[in-house]
């Protein structure tokens, strides 16, 4: 579990709670700096063991660029799914056909497992009820094949090529 | 002398009730006598606040640097700092009796818990502003609730529960009642309050009068709100009912005094009408009659030791309501010293209860039977505290109750004699029970006793009954004190211009 | 900027509208949670972000809120379906299959 | 905004009713957590943000945790 | 028999209700005599205490109070007063552009630390009574909850830091600051299965702060003479370092009170065996 | 903006049906909530004292810019004052009672007032 | 602008109702918790409508607050449901 010592887990929730920081007190000024970057330090001090699978590598440009094409995608995909969701509570005959089907993924880590449920559950039509080990269990509320395999392209499919470029 | 330093009696308990899980650490025992020195410290400390202010007149302590009505500040006049006394001496004596009792591991919590409750009271019997008392006696419920139920027993827990409950009604009134003032007068201040009181409508007043009632009345064991009273004293250990009727009470009652005579300005010469019809000294009265024969009738149909004293506290409490009600100087100071006699006296009362019941094994009256031949020391003790406060001749609750009487009839109305009627009445039904548990002590009769009792608590029970008997042979020991105190309560003006300084009635 | 942001909030406000509609709706909970939770995460989102337009210096602060919008809706959703689940809460009668009923014994 | 203002209170006093008169417990912390949640949305609304941002992250959020640990020591359904 | 007995106490209780609520509005609405009412849509600061508060011109008011009197009750106004702006204004009184921090800490300080002192006290009584009651082991949670509540722990812990910095700009405080904190444990203690809370090291932290709490006080009384007084330059209102002591005591209240929340929920979640 | 006896009429109202509750359940939880109601309401009407129509938030801002006698904009912030301090006790008595509560369960099996009878 | 706002009070009012609808029927305890989270929710993208039309910056720290913590109870209560019995 532990990809990367302290010192290096330690140093990015340093800048990532800094930068947040700067976020939190918008208006920049030196002070805030300044004082943004002894929380920081202090608050990643105790909570270094938590960024598993983070460190200094996470910084590097592939990732970075990694994470920036993400975000649009997965906000395109909500607003795909929001409508179709949109159209079927609107419809006056609700023509649903839920089920719990099963799907794989290759995603190893825990923060990218967490990472795609959270997205599978963002769109709507698609809700993870649980994860065992590589196994996604998930509540879909209209499927035309309950197919493992189908499932496993059309749904996770789409988002693990992308999620991959900056997690495990 | 500098006044500001008299924080220190409300600083003091509390930062060491902050180091207390520290020194927990170290040892129980140690956190016992860091109590029980802290209220050495505060009851000295007190003693020598309370001379400078009986030569001197009252005095103001500012906080923050903030002068009032702006800031928070305490006021330090006799009657303050005679009850804070009182209640200091009575929180060391208990300290010092529960260094004696057996270690339990919960020890360092309750011994924190009881410097802050105590420490709190001190607080609420000094500040001069409503929102603090509001705070502080938040602190008193919450901290006193904690003690009851400390016992860990069915019973002390359904005690604790009732006592939160009837609690948070009160303060949730009391809240309301500060809401109305600052919504009118726009202040918080007990001072300018009292001076700009007869400003508000007189609907708006009672009802803000009645909103109050609600939340001191709980903690003064007082009519409408005390149903908690029996199960809590009944559910928790009796040193801690030393600390209830002693320390609780006390701060409720001063509560009533200070703001109902001095802030709102509820006496005979200027009534407040509720609804136009009813004047608050009669429905006083009414209350203080109420609860005495309430509690006193109770206490005679119970077995159980801790629920006959405490009933008997209970109906103490309307006796010094009455006494407020009344409204005269005279009975005023009956009540004030009343209150005295009341907390040293009960305080003792529950210490020996206390070791008898650890000495026979049980809280009934009939398992004591024979305990005098078999301790005679205790038993007299007990006997003492009991003269105490049925107010046999000579000893002291004699003489706070025929101050109380000589008010009653100087004010010499028949509603007066009535009520006057009914509480000696009472008072002769406490004659008829407390003598019958002396008369069972002393009875002829076989016992066996259990627990050895640390000499630690027959120091402290000693040094109450010396008080109680030095209190009755000399009861012009405290007169200037007392004679003081209830003319700072009568005089209105004089604590407006203390606090808000000289020249604000300009 | 101005009227970006007034787009967005108008469709925050009806998305929001929307989920309720299909929490009322839809005959059994998992597909309550379906169209509710996260119709409203989205109509939340963007109408944060549209206020966000409409006063450009707020912007980091909105995207800030809505970011942890999107990360913490989900878990609660998804841990209320799994609980559901394990708790008993039947599914309607429309759906077809469930696969996670047989594996949930296995795993205890 | 006056009608979100006057559905704002209906909610409370409908919720304030459900968390007294329900006989599950939970659902009465439930009722109380959206109680919590909507006058906190009001303090905000009565210019008071420090008082909003305290019930928020206080009544809303801890109360209800306090209140589902409890039961989970006792019993959750009411008897009779 | 049980029905009726059950009406008939709803039936009184709705009665008591009804007739406290009647006096409520009677003494709100229809004021019988003359005298002042509460205000309903024309409230003055002007008539209140708290006029001083919002123009921190307090010493002046007691100036003005010594030399008035009774003339200062019926025109609060009458104090001088300047107009304070944000980022230009130095030196106040009191330095904090949010008021209700300012009132909280600096001019009514004393409740606060009485404030603290109740959480403390009740969160000391939740420790000692809850000796006895077993934990009731929740089920392993999911792996999403799990790293969801890792992941997010420490932005939680920043916010809640950044709220008790802030205290005197922006809404917040030392108390929504420690029940932020707080509640990011409590995610922990939701999501983490053999999460154990160190209950010795928060309460060492907890009794740490109460005491720099009242030393902060005593080292007013020492070296300005009054309880709780303020010892340090108020800088520039709307700055990071100005306020004085204000900040200062609110990271003492945050951590405290972050400490003691944190304590009572693990406590009430996992029970104490042992004692 | 609204008119403040909307929001008194709110407070009152939420008062009364939490005393309505404290004063008929039985069951210690629910007292508790109800307890909570009457707190909670208790803080509505404290802020609704120091509300003013067409006030602002009681902080000083860019926006806002200055503040002197002559445009008080502010609505009162001491009653908000007091009102954060009467949330953070309300906290601490609803945890004090909560587990008060269990212990009673633990002692009588039961959470029913009326049926706690007996000593334990 | 005063239309627009009107528009938007009145249809965040239709799915408050409808929210409520669903708090007050719900059959089962889970229904009543979706519409707990689902008020959250809304009520945080209200409060920074509200903030926008009071212009003033620093009240978004409250939205902050509440899309940071509001989770916290509904994974409490779901975490509580997960492992115990129903009935």
């Amino acid at each position: 579990m532990n990809s990367s010592n302290y010192f290096s887990r330690w140093f990015f929730g340093f800048i990532v709670l800094s930068l947040l920081w700067l976020a939190f007190t918008f208006p920049f000024s030196l002070a805030e700096l300044y004082t943004g970057l002894v929380v920081g330090a202090f608050i990643s001090l105790f909570t270094a063991k938590y960024f598993e699978e983070f460190g200094i590598s996470s910084f590097a440009p592939s990732k970075i660029l990694g994470l920036l094409i993400y975000i649009p995608i997965i906000l395109w995909e909500i607003i795909k799914a929001n409508i179709e969701v949109a159209i079927i509570v609107l419809s006056p005959s609700l023509p649903i056909e839920p089920a719990i089907i099963t799907a794989k993924t290759k995603l190893k880590s825990d923060i990218g497992k967490m990472f795609l449920a959270n997205s599978i559950t963002l769109t709507p039509g698609t809700l993870t009820v649980d994860i065992i080990k590589d196994t996604y269990f998930i509540h879909c509320i209209k499927i035309d094949k309950t197919d493992e395999r189908y499932a496993t392209e059309s749904i996770i499919g789409k988002f693990e090529k992308h999620l991959r470029r900056f997690v495990k | 002398m500098n006044m500001n330093y008299a924080l220190l009696l409300i600083a003091v308990p509390l930062a060491v009730a902050f180091l207390q899980p520290l020194f927990g650490m170290i040892g129980k025992k140690i956190t016992k006598w860091v109590t029980f020195l802290t209220f050495a410290f505060n009851f000295a400390y007190a003693i020598s606040l309370l001379n400078f202010v009986t030569a001197n007149g009252p005095q103001i302590a500012v906080i923050g640097n903030w002068r009032p009505p702006f800031g928070i500040n305490l006021y330090l006049s006799t009657l303050s700092l005679f009850l804070a006394t009182i209640i200091y001496f009575v929180g060391m004596i208990v300290s010092f009796y529960f260094i004696g009792i057996k270690d339990k591991k919960i020890d360092d919590k309750l011994s924190l818990v009881m410097l802050l409750v105590v420490g709190a009271a001190g607080a609420i019997v000094m500040t001069g502003d409503l929102f603090n008392m509001f705070v502080f006696i938040e602190i008193l419920s919450i901290g006193t609730a904690i003690l009851i139920a400390s016992r860990d027993k069915g019973m002390s827990y359904k005690g604790a529960l009732k006592y939160m409950i009837f609690g948070s009604i009160g303060s949730a009134m009391l809240l309301f009642a500060i809401g109305f003032t600052y919504g009118t007068l726009g202040t918080l201040n007990l001072a300018e309050i009292a001076l700009r009181f007869h400003e508000i409508n007189p609907t708006l007043a009672s009802f803000i009068v009645l909103l109050f009632t609600g939340g001191v009345f709980v903690e003064a064991e007082l009519f409408p709100f005390n149903m908690w009273v029996p199960d809590s004293y009944e559910g928790a250990s009796p040193h801690i009912n030393a600390i209830l009727s002693g320390v609780v009470s006390t701060a409720g009652i001063y509560a009533i005094m200070r703001v109902f005579m001095t802030v709102f300005g509820i006496n005979i010469g200027d009534k407040i009408l509720i609804y136009g019809k009813l004047n608050f000294n009669a429905i006083l009265i009414a209350i203080g009659v109420i609860t005495t024969i309430i509690g006193e009738l109770s206490a005679l149909t119970q077995k159980d030791i801790k629920k006959i004293l405490a009933f008997s506290s209970m109906a103490q409490m309307g006796v010094i309501a009455f006494a407020i009600g009344i409204g005269n100087q005279t009975a005023l100071t009956g009540g004030i010293f009343h209150l005295f006699n009341h907390a040293i006296s009960k305080a003792l009362l529950f210490l020996v209860a206390a070791m008898i019941i650890r000495n026979v094994g049980s809280s009934n009256i009939d398992d004591m039977e024979g305990f005098g031949r078999h301790n005679k020391f205790l038993a007299i003790i007990f006997a003492i505290g009991a003269f105490g406060i049925i107010g046999i001749p000579f000893f002291n609750g004699f003489w706070s109750k025929m101050y109380i009487i000589d008010g009653a009839v100087m004010r010499s109305t028949p509603w007066t004699y009535f009520a006057l009627s009914f509480i000696l009445g009472a008072a002769l039904v406490e004659v008829f029970y407390y003598f019958r548990i002396i008369y069972k002590m002393f009875n002829d009769k076989k016992i066996t006793t259990k627990n050895r009792i640390h000499p630690f608590a027959y120091i402290s029970v000693i040094l109450l009954a010396i008080v109680v008997l030095t209190v009755g042979i000399y009861p012009s020991l405290f007169s200037n004190i007392l004679n003081s105190a209830s003319a700072g309560i009568f005089d209105r003006v004089h604590y407006i211009t203390t606090v808000l300084g000289m020249g604000v009635l300009r | 900027m101005f009227i970006i942001g007034i787009i967005l909030i108008t469709i925050g406000v009806i998305f929001s509208t929307l989920g309720a509609l299909g929490l009322v709706r839809m005959p059994d909970l998992y597909n309550r949670l379906q169209t509710s939770t996260k119709a409203t995460t989205l109509g939340a989102f963007s109408t944060i972000i549209g206020v966000g337009f409409l006063n450009p210096a707020w912007l980091i602060k909105t995207i800030v809120i809505a970011t942890f919008i999107l990360l913490t809706a989900p878990i609660s959703s998804h841990n209320l379906a799994r609980a559901s689940h394990k708790w008993g809460i039947p599914l309607s009668d429309k759906t077809s299959v469930d696969k996670y009923d047989s594996k949930t014994g296995k795993e205890e | 905004m006056v009608i979100l203002l006057y559905l704002v209170v209906l909610v409370l006093a409908i919720s304030a009713l459900c968390a007294i008169f329900t006989k599950d417990l939970l659902v009465s912390v439930v009722a109380l957590g959206v109680n919590s949640l909507i006058v906190s949305a009001l303090f905000f609304l009565m210019h008071a943000p420090d008082v909003a941002i305290t019930e928020a992250a206080i009544g809303a959020g801890l109360s209800t945790a306090i209140y589902v640990f409890a039961i989970r020591h006792t019993k959750r359904q009411e008897e009779k | 028999m049980k029905k009726t007995e059950f009406l008939t106490g709803s039936f009184i209780a709705l009665t008591l209700v009804v007739l406290l609520g009647v006096f409520f509005f009677q003494a709100l609405f229809q004021p019988s005599y003359e005298g002042k009412v509460m205000p309903i849509d024309n409230v003055n600061l002007k008539d209140r205490v708290s006029l001083h508060y919002v123009l921190k011109n307090v010493n002046d008011a007691s100036k003005y109070l010594a030399t008035n009197g009774m003339r200062y009750f019926n025109n609060r106004s009458s104090v001088p007063s300047k107009t304070i702006t944000f980022g230009k204004t130095k030196n106040l009184e009191e330095g904090s552009a949010n008021e209700v921090t300012s009132i909280v800490v600096n001019y009514r300080g004393f409740d606060t630390l009485g404030e603290v002192t109740v959480l403390f006290i009740s969160i000391i009584g939740l420790t000692m009574l809850i000796g006895g009651v077993k934990e009731k082991k929740l089920r392993m949670p999911s792996v999403i909850v799990r790293t969801g509540s890792k992941f997010l722990f420490p932005f939680i812990l920043l916010f809640g830091v950044y709220i008790f910095i802030h205290g005197h700009l922006t809404p917040g405080g030392g108390f929504p600051g420690g029940a932020v904190i707080a509640s990011g444990f409590l995610l922990l203690l939701l999501g983490l299965e053999n999460f154990k809370f160190n209950t010795t090291v928060s309460k060492v932290i907890e009794s740490l702060a109460g005491v720099t709490f009242v030393g902060i006080g005593l080292v007013g009384l020492f070296m300005k003479n009054s309880f709780l007084a303020n010892f340090i330059p108020t800088g520039t209102i709307g700055f990071l370092y100005s306020a004085g002591m204000v900040a200062l005591i609110y990271i003492v209240v945050g951590i405290k009170v972050g400490a003691e929340l944190s304590t009572g929920v693990a406590e009430l979640k996992e029970g104490n065996k042992n004692d | 903006m609204i008119s403040s006896i909307f929001f008194y009429s709110t407070a009152f109202v939420l008062f009364l049906i939490g005393l309505f509750g404290v004063l008929t359940r039985k069951n210690i939880i629910k007292i508790l909530v109800s307890l909570s109601i009457t707190e909670t309401a208790v803080n509505l009407f404290l802020v609704t004292v120091g509300y003013i129509k067409n006030g602002k938030a009681p902080i000083l801002t860019n926006t806002i810019g200055s503040i002197g006698m002559n445009n008080l904009k502010f609505v009162d912030p001491l009653p908000q004052a007091l009102v954060l301090t009467a949330i953070v006790i309300g906290l601490g008595t609803t945890a004090l009672s909560l587990v008060i509560a269990i212990k009673l369960y633990k002692n009588y099996g039961t959470l029913n007032i009326t049926k706690m009878g007996g000593k334990r | 602008m005063t239309i627009l706002i009107w528009i938007w009070s009145i249809i965040l009012s239709i799915s408050i109702i409808l929210v409520l609808y669903r708090c007050i029927k719900g059959p089962s305890l889970p229904d009543r918790v979706i519409a707990l989270d689902m008020f959250t929710t809304i009520t945080t993208g209200l409060l920074v409508l509200i903030a926008h039309f009071l212009n003033n910056y620093i009240l978004l720290d409250v939205s902050l607050v509440y899309s940071l913590l509001a989770f916290i109870s509904v994974i409490a209560i779901a975490r509580y449901l997960e492992s115990s019995k129903r009935g």
